[in-house]
């Protein structure tokens, strides 16, 4: 995976030098990056994986989950702060996720951190369980233990490819 | 108009900076107070941000990274001292 | 340049020389070496004696601090001379008799190196024309009767009278410092002769009457008068050649050497007759009755020092009177006084040192000097 | 006039400090180090000396920013004269150290931030702007912090944190100050900042502004606010002492003498009045002190403060011969404290006390050590003809002529509390019976009285050879008494 | 329960990335945009102080050996003897120059001696500020 | 506005003086490090706050701010930074050592 | 109205919305019950508020000066990084410090898993 984008650095490099200019352009750059990739989708059975540009567009919604259950979760805080009434019933709950390595599993705890009313408290020491704690308990259970699973889809697709 | 709103911005940041001192002279924990000063730090950045397009200048620009590495040291640390009592360790056990 | 200057510096380096010496000299005793030190001083001031008789004085300078007017002038003139012959003369004999009389315990380089130390000190104070350099000499004076007070410093009242008299000393030293600023700020010089001879026109100064006193506040402590005298019973401890030398004939004398060296600048005002005249008396009658209930005889001989040093005031002051009264300084009345002032000094110097001398042999033979034991 | 060599006596000790911190494990190396560099710098200062005779004020701008902008050094006779000193006299003391100091002290930075120290000392007697006397002064001051705590008993800790507080606050003072004077005259340069009073006039607020230096610096010199400093000289080991001693409070008293004389000489009626007044407070209360104290370390540091209200005393009269005599009394003082604490030092690791009423008899078994007290105890009440005497004779003489009495007695009546403190130490621990026995005696390193004996010698020497000195001492006072020299030196080259 | 810090270790090397590369951009902007030796040591010491707080100082030790304290005082030196250079070309002290070089790749470059000198503010500032850190905070 | 921040600097220097008189010593060190940014303050304040850009080369603006109290201010930080840190480690040895924070008690321990 | 104009006034109405959102956060750090549930007003809503309002600005920069703040994007990445982790620390380490849930607090998963000092009038109390 790195190697097609090392492959894709290289290309885009050699493309801005064929291009004989004065100077160094970061467009040029550019052109020439946006070239490999072309080549590379072509190519890339031919090195025996998976395109990378999937990768990245998994990152990007990866990122994209990250933005919205962020904003999701905001606004489901501020509801609370703001109703008049606070009728929360917080605790504690345990999660064992699927992840290995601590990228991912640093990931999907950020991650659950920012979704809606629920906040990473401690990992066991194994790091297969987390500790959850959640504004509504009752309610965010469901809704956790759904989203979670989309999480770790999207994680996986990033670090697995 | 924009600065109408600039303004109207800048001093909710500070009314939330207001606020969150509140919590930290009230308490009653010591990790309510961290909670607070993080918070603190987080509008903080938004201030200066909000300020530089205040007075149109990039020089404060820096500013937002180094109070936000400050404040997340600070957290981190006063979250250890809270947790252990110490703040760096000789060699950690595990 | 003269060669009375290394006069002065001869006992300084006779001093230092000793602890090399001893180490040579071994079991010989070293006092043999130094009594040669003050026979040859004497010698030479002997020779002087022509001289200064017919009226000539010797004066000669070696620089020290020139840009602040301050060097070894040396000026010698008939009381200056008489002094200087005492000094050199009752330091022999005294060091002869300490020969004899010190045990060879005693630590003996040190006792003689504190009083050749004193010796050139003295002949310092005596010999100066520069008041600067007089004190240096004042204040050496006191720094080697304190040492030689405390000579046996394991006794506690040993090491009682000899800070005792240095802190007197020094105060009035001090004292004696002040006055002679302010006489430097008047007359702008630091030369006794010079004051001398211009004093006439700062009568009137703000300055002058402090400084008088002053000066005379440096007298009164280093000779003992009331009420500054009662160092010198304490200072007693010193070992017996020590009182004859210092407390009885030289150093108690360098306070009545100044008044008589300041009589010609201060001596024409009331102040300085009635001052000096009246604390000579008191001294001398305070010091008479305070040796009658005396029992030590050394203590004894000390009050009857400060009774004597009081008269020998009274006599300087009552010839002052001669220039306050306008008789001027070739009158009966002054010559006489200081004449017998003079004598008597000399005069006390001998008969003292020989009685102290004698307490001393009363002391080792008997092994008290208690009388009436 | 551009002289990087003005730069040296600050620049060469922080270099071989830096420098020593990377031969931590060898002590000796870096004794004979710091003592190389002290022995260079105080080349130096003299022949920086000589140069000032003959070319007069040496000045050098820091990247070449004319005055009154950058920061610059300035090397007037005074200053140099002091710098001097203070080279001679941290060899010295660098020396005993070295003969002195154990393993723990040699690998904790000992050397170093005495080379610090000594750097900041150095840059404060230099340094030609006020906000860069600041910054000398703070590195002086945490190098004296680190001294003062290193060891770390309980003692020294106690005293470390009132003495570190205090200089605190009275450091942010010092900026209070500056500030004010800044807002009030627009620049710190030294020169452009007497130009400007006296263009301006010493008015009503300018005079306020000098009497909070005059309190900042008076805190940092001990003068009548001396409260802390018998603590905190006492505590730290002998060679610590004896630089804070010799140095620390000379630094206080130059920033006095300069800013008195160089800026704020408008109104001597007010603040030289003050200053007299604090000086005669100080003279009573250190030798009050001096004289009700069984501890040695205690006695030797009143008599710090009664040097400093004699010193003072120079300046509260500020006639020629005062400054002058001020001065000698300067350079006396800090050859003098040098010898004092090192020798009280001694004694006390010799036996193992430090209070009068349980030592007796020393001279019979360390004469050396006896007499070379005996002479720091007459050099220190300024008997003649050893090196305080003729400080005490100018700086009397100028008492008498501005008319000050009372300067004048208290002035000749603490050196007699100065002979009395010390004729007690001399009187108890040197005299009286050895109640040591021969073999019980702790025995005397003869290293050790060799940097004693080298200080006793300085004493004599300067006492004798005070007409060697004289040309130099003369210049310096002249140059205090004059500001136009000094701002003409400095302003001179730039715009005016 | 032991703590488990691996959220923490595996963020602050990332974080650490950042203000790496942030302190030595602060370092290098110091000409002409604020910024400088000081400041950018400031970060990149804080930097050094994340690593501790979230690893142990033996890790760390082991993983950066370097003294502290030399470094502090290697930068002193780099400083001081930096601005010592001009004397020898008899310049004042302190004084700096800059020139521009045409340098490969970069291009037109502006080259000033005054990085050095922030060079060794830089470092004296990362020792000092890790040791205080370090003493303050570290257990017995 | 300099009156403001005058004003600023008395509250900010009060505090600081109380916090030193008071025992603890971890107080007597804030109320110094309070007392610094008040100095700070009344540094910026006596130079004059006037209207300009940051004193930059990169900025370009008609006028300029004063920079010079800013380069004080900026080295009086390094300085009251670098002594802060020091007399904090200070009490911590002291409190190590004594056993107490507070200065009273601390006069009670006695020598060696 | 240009459409720099109106991407200038979006980014100022991201500000603003940021700011108004960083005051709600703030009320919640004042009205919810204990560290924990406050903990999620901080990292949460505080975090969203502050990339709200950096956004703004560096769309507010890109648009009126055609600027384009890498310290800007450095700082949003870092907030964004580090806000979640300090919330996980803090309220670890009130937990671990003993800090009591709200009266209100259904289930406690860690109770029985860290072991708390049993004793009840703790020092650091409860909200």
């Amino acid at each position: 995976m790195p190697a097609q984008f090392l492959i894709n650095i290289m290309i885009a490099f050699l493309w801005t030098l064929l291009m004989d200019e004065d100077a160094f352009h970061i467009s040029t750059f550019i052109g020439g990056y946006l070239t490999g990739i072309g080549i590379l989708f072509l190519m890339h059975r031919f090195f025996g994986t998976k395109f990378y540009m999937i990768r990245v567009y998994s990152t990007i919604k990866l990122l994209l989950i990250f933005i919205s259950e962020l904003a999701q979760s905001s606004l489901l805080i501020m509801k609370q702060i703001l109703s008049p009434k606070l009728n929360i019933s917080p605790g504690i709950f345990t999660y064992e996720h699927s992840m290995e390595g601590d990228y991912e599993l640093t990931t999907l705890a950020l991650l659950l951190t920012l979704t809606p009313g629920s906040v990473v408290m401690e990992v066991s020491p194994d790091g297969k369980t987390f500790y959850i704690h959640a504004m509504d308990v009752e309610e965010s259970r469901d809704s956790v233990l759904k989203s979670i699973k989309v999480f770790e889809k999207a994680i996986m697709e990033v670090t697995r490819g | 108009m924009i600065q109408t709103i600039l303004t109207i911005a800048l001093s909710l940041f500070c009314l939330a900076i207001l606020l969150a001192l509140y919590r930290i002279i009230v308490g009653p924990s010591m990790p309510d107070r961290v909670v607070a000063l993080d918070m603190i730090g987080v509008n903080l950045i938004s201030g200066v941000a909000v300020f530089s397009v205040v007075l149109h200048t990039h020089a404060f620009l820096e500013v937002i990274l180094i109070v936000g590495i400050l404040a997340f040291i600070s957290t981190l640390a006063l979250a250890r001292f809270v947790e252990r009592g110490d703040i760096v360790e000789h060699k950690r056990n595990n | 340049m003269h060669l009375l200057i290394f006069a002065i510096l001869i006992p300084f380096f006779a001093a230092a020389l000793i602890p090399l010496l001893y180490r040579r000299v071994g079991k010989l005793n070293i006092g043999w070496f130094v009594l040669i030190v003050p026979l040859i001083l004497f010698i030479i001031f002997a020779l002087r004696i022509p001289d200064i008789s017919a009226g000539d004085t010797i004066a000669s300078t070696l620089e020290w601090i020139p840009s602040l007017g301050i060097n070894f002038s040396i000026y010698l003139d008939g009381l200056s001379l008489i002094l200087a012959l005492l000094i050199t003369g009752m330091g022999s004999l005294v060091i002869l008799y300490s020969i004899y009389y010190l045990s060879p315990y005693d630590s003996l380089p040190h006792f003689y190196a504190y009083l050749l130390l004193f010796m050139g000190a003295m002949l310092g104070v005596v010999l100066s024309d520069n008041l600067l350099v007089l004190y240096v000499f004042w204040e050496l004076t006191s720094i080697s009767s304190f040492l030689l007070i405390a000579f046996w410093f394991h006794r506690k009242n040993s090491r009682y009278g000899a800070q005792k008299s240095l802190l007197i000393t020094v105060f009035g030293g001090f004292g004696m410092l002040a006055g002679f600023i302010m006489l430097h700020t008047m007359t702008d010089t630091f030369s006794v002769r010079e004051i001398a001879a211009t004093i006439s026109q700062y009568t009137d100064h703000a300055l002058f009457y402090p400084a008088m006193f002053l000066v005379l506040l440096g007298a009164f402590t280093k000779s003992a008068q009331f009420p500054f005298h009662i160092w010198l019973p304490d200072a007693m401890e010193a070992p017996t050649p020590v009182s004859a030398y210092l407390h009885s004939a030289t150093m108690v004398k360098a306070g009545i050497y100044l008044v008589a060296r300041f009589t010609p600048v201060f001596g024409g005002t009331s102040a300085w007759f009635w001052t000096v005249t009246l604390v000579g008396l008191v001294t001398l009658f305070w010091g008479s009755f305070c040796a009658v209930r005396q029992t030590d005889l050394k203590a004894l001989l000390a009050y009857s020092t400060i009774s004597q040093l009081g008269l020998i005031m009274s006599l300087f002051g009552m010839g002052s009177a001669a220039l306050y009264f306008g008789d001027g300084s070739d009158g009966a009345l002054y010559g006489l006084a200081t004449f017998a002032a003079l004598f008597h000094l000399v005069n006390h110097s001998t008969f003292k040192g020989a009685l102290f001398m004698v307490v001393g042999i009363v002391d080792h033979q008997v092994g008290t000097r208690i009388s009436g034991v | 006039m551009m002289n990087n060599i003005v730069l040296l006596p600050m620049l060469l000790p922080i270099l071989v400090g830096v420098v020593l911190i990377f031969l931590r494990a060898y002590g000796r190396v870096q004794a004979w180090f710091s003592i190389g560099v002290m022995a260079v710098s105080a080349g130096i200062a003299f022949y920086l000396l000589e140069q000032v005779q003959t070319n007069g004020i040496l000045r050098l701008d820091f990247g070449g920013w004319e005055p009154p902008f950058g920061i610059l050094f300035v090397a007037d006779s005074f200053s140099l004269l002091l710098v001097l000193t203070t080279a001679i006299v941290a060899t010295i003391i660098l020396l005993y150290a070295m003969f002195s100091a154990g393993k723990f002290l040699q690998t904790t930075y000992f050397y170093p931030t005495i080379l610090f120290l000594i750097a900041g000392v150095n840059g404060s007697f230099l340094t030609g702007d006020l906000f860069n006397l600041f910054v000398c002064f703070e590195v002086m001051l945490l190098s004296s912090y680190v001294l003062l705590t290193l060891g770390g008993n309980k003692r020294q800790l106690r005293e470390a944190i009132k003495y570190v507080v205090i200089n605190i606050v009275s450091s942010w003072f010092f900026l209070v100050a500056l500030a004010y004077l800044y807002g009030a005259v627009g620049t710190l340069n030294m020169a452009h900042v007497s130009v400007r009073v006296a263009e301006a006039g010493q008015g009503p607020l300018l005079t306020t502004v000098s009497i909070i230096f005059l309190i900042v610096f008076s805190l940092k010199a001990g003068l009548l606010l001396y409260f802390w400093l018998p603590g905190s000289y006492s505590a730290p080991p002998a060679v610590t002492s004896a630089l804070f001693g010799a140095l620390l409070t000379k630094v206080g008293i130059y920033a006095l003498f300069r800013v008195f004389s160089l800026i704020f000489y408008h109104q001597p009626e007010i603040t030289h009045t003050i200053i007299g007044a604090m000086a005669a407070l100080t003279l009573v209360g250190g030798s009050l002190g001096a004289i009700a104290f069984n501890d040695i370390r205690k006695i030797a540091a009143y008599n710090v403060v009664i040097a400093v209200g004699f010193i003072l005393v120079g300046l509260a009269v500020s006639t020629p011969n005062a400054v002058e005599g001020a001065i000698y009394y300067l350079i006396h003082d800090m050859v003098i404290k040098a010898l004092l604490f090192l020798l009280v030092g001694t004694i006390i690791s010799l036996t193992g006390t430090a209070m009068l009423d349980k030592m007796s008899g020393l001279m019979k078994n360390y004469p050396l050590l006896g007499w070379s007290f005996f002479i720091t105890m007459l050099s220190l009440a300024g008997v003649p003809p050893l090196s305080g005497f003729i400080g005490k004779v100018l700086v009397s003489e100028g008492a008498v002529e501005s008319g000050s009495y009372g300067l004048l007695t208290l002035a000749l009546l603490s050196s007699l509390f100065v002979l009395y403190s010390l004729l007690r130490i001399f009187k108890n621990s040197f005299w009286g019976e050895t109640i040591v026995s021969k073999e019980d005696q702790v025995p005397l390193k003869k290293t050790l009285l060799i940097p004693c004996l080298l200080l006793v010698l300085l004493t004599v020497g300067l006492g004798l050879g005070t007409e060697l000195i004289s040309g130099y001492v003369t210049d310096a006072a002249e140059t205090l008494l004059n500001p136009d020299i000094y701002i003409d030196a400095v302003m001179g080259g730039g715009e005016s | 329960m032991k703590i488990n810090d691996v959220i923490l270790k595996t963020v602050s090397k990332a974080a650490v990335l950042i203000i790496f590369t942030f302190g030595i951009y602060l370092f290098l902007s110091g000409h002409n945009e604020p910024g400088g030796g000081f400041i950018g040591g400031l970060v990149l010491a804080s930097a050094f102080v994340l690593l501790f707080l979230s690893h142990d100082s033996e890790t760390i030790s082991d993983a950066i050996p370097l003294d502290f304290k030399k470094i502090s005082a290697l930068g002193v030196l780099i400083a001081f003897a930096s601005s010592t250079v001009p004397m020898f070309f008899g310049q004042p002290f302190m004084s700096q120059s800059f020139g521009y070089f045409d340098l490969p790749i970069f291009g037109k470059t502006e080259l000033a001696t005054v990085t050095v000198f922030e060079a060794g503010v830089a470092l004296t500032v990362i020792g000092v500020v890790v040791n205080i850190i370090f003493s303050i905070s570290e257990d017995e | 506005m300099e009156t403001l921040i005058i004003l600023l600097v008395g509250v900010l220097t009060a505090v600081a003086i109380y916090l030193v008189l008071s025992k603890s010593l971890i107080r007597v060190i804030l109320g110094t490090a309070i007392f610094s940014h008040a100095v700070h303050l009344l540094i910026l304040s006596m130079g004059g706050l006037k209207k300009g850009t940051v004193p930059l080369l990169g900025e370009e603006a008609p006028s300029y701010v004063d920079a010079l109290p800013q380069a004080l201010i900026l080295t009086a930080i390094v300085i009251s930074f670098a002594v802060t840190a020091f007399i904090l480690v200070l009490a911590f040895r002291a409190y190590q050592e004594l056993g107490t924070d507070d200065l009273e008690e601390m006069r009670g321990v006695n020598d060696e | 109205m240009s459409i720099r104009e109106i991407i200038e006034f979006a980014g100022v109405l991201l500000i603003l919305i940021g700011s108004i959102m960083a005051v709600i956060s703030a009320i919640g750090i004042l009205r919810l019950p204990d560290v924990y549930t406050r903990s999620h007003a901080a990292t949460k809503s505080s975090t969203l508020a502050v990339l709200l309002s950096l956004i703004g600005t560096f769309i507010y920069f890109w648009a009126s000066e055609d600027f384009i703040s890498v310290r800007l994007l450095l700082g949003i990445t870092f907030v964004f990084l580090t806000a979640p982790v300090a919330g996980h620390l803090i309220t670890r380490a009130a937990y671990r410090s003993n800090v009591k849930l709200s009266e209100s607090s259904t289930e406690d998963a860690l109770e029985n898993v860290i072991a708390r000092p049993q004793n009840t009038d703790n020092k650091s109390g409860e909200s």
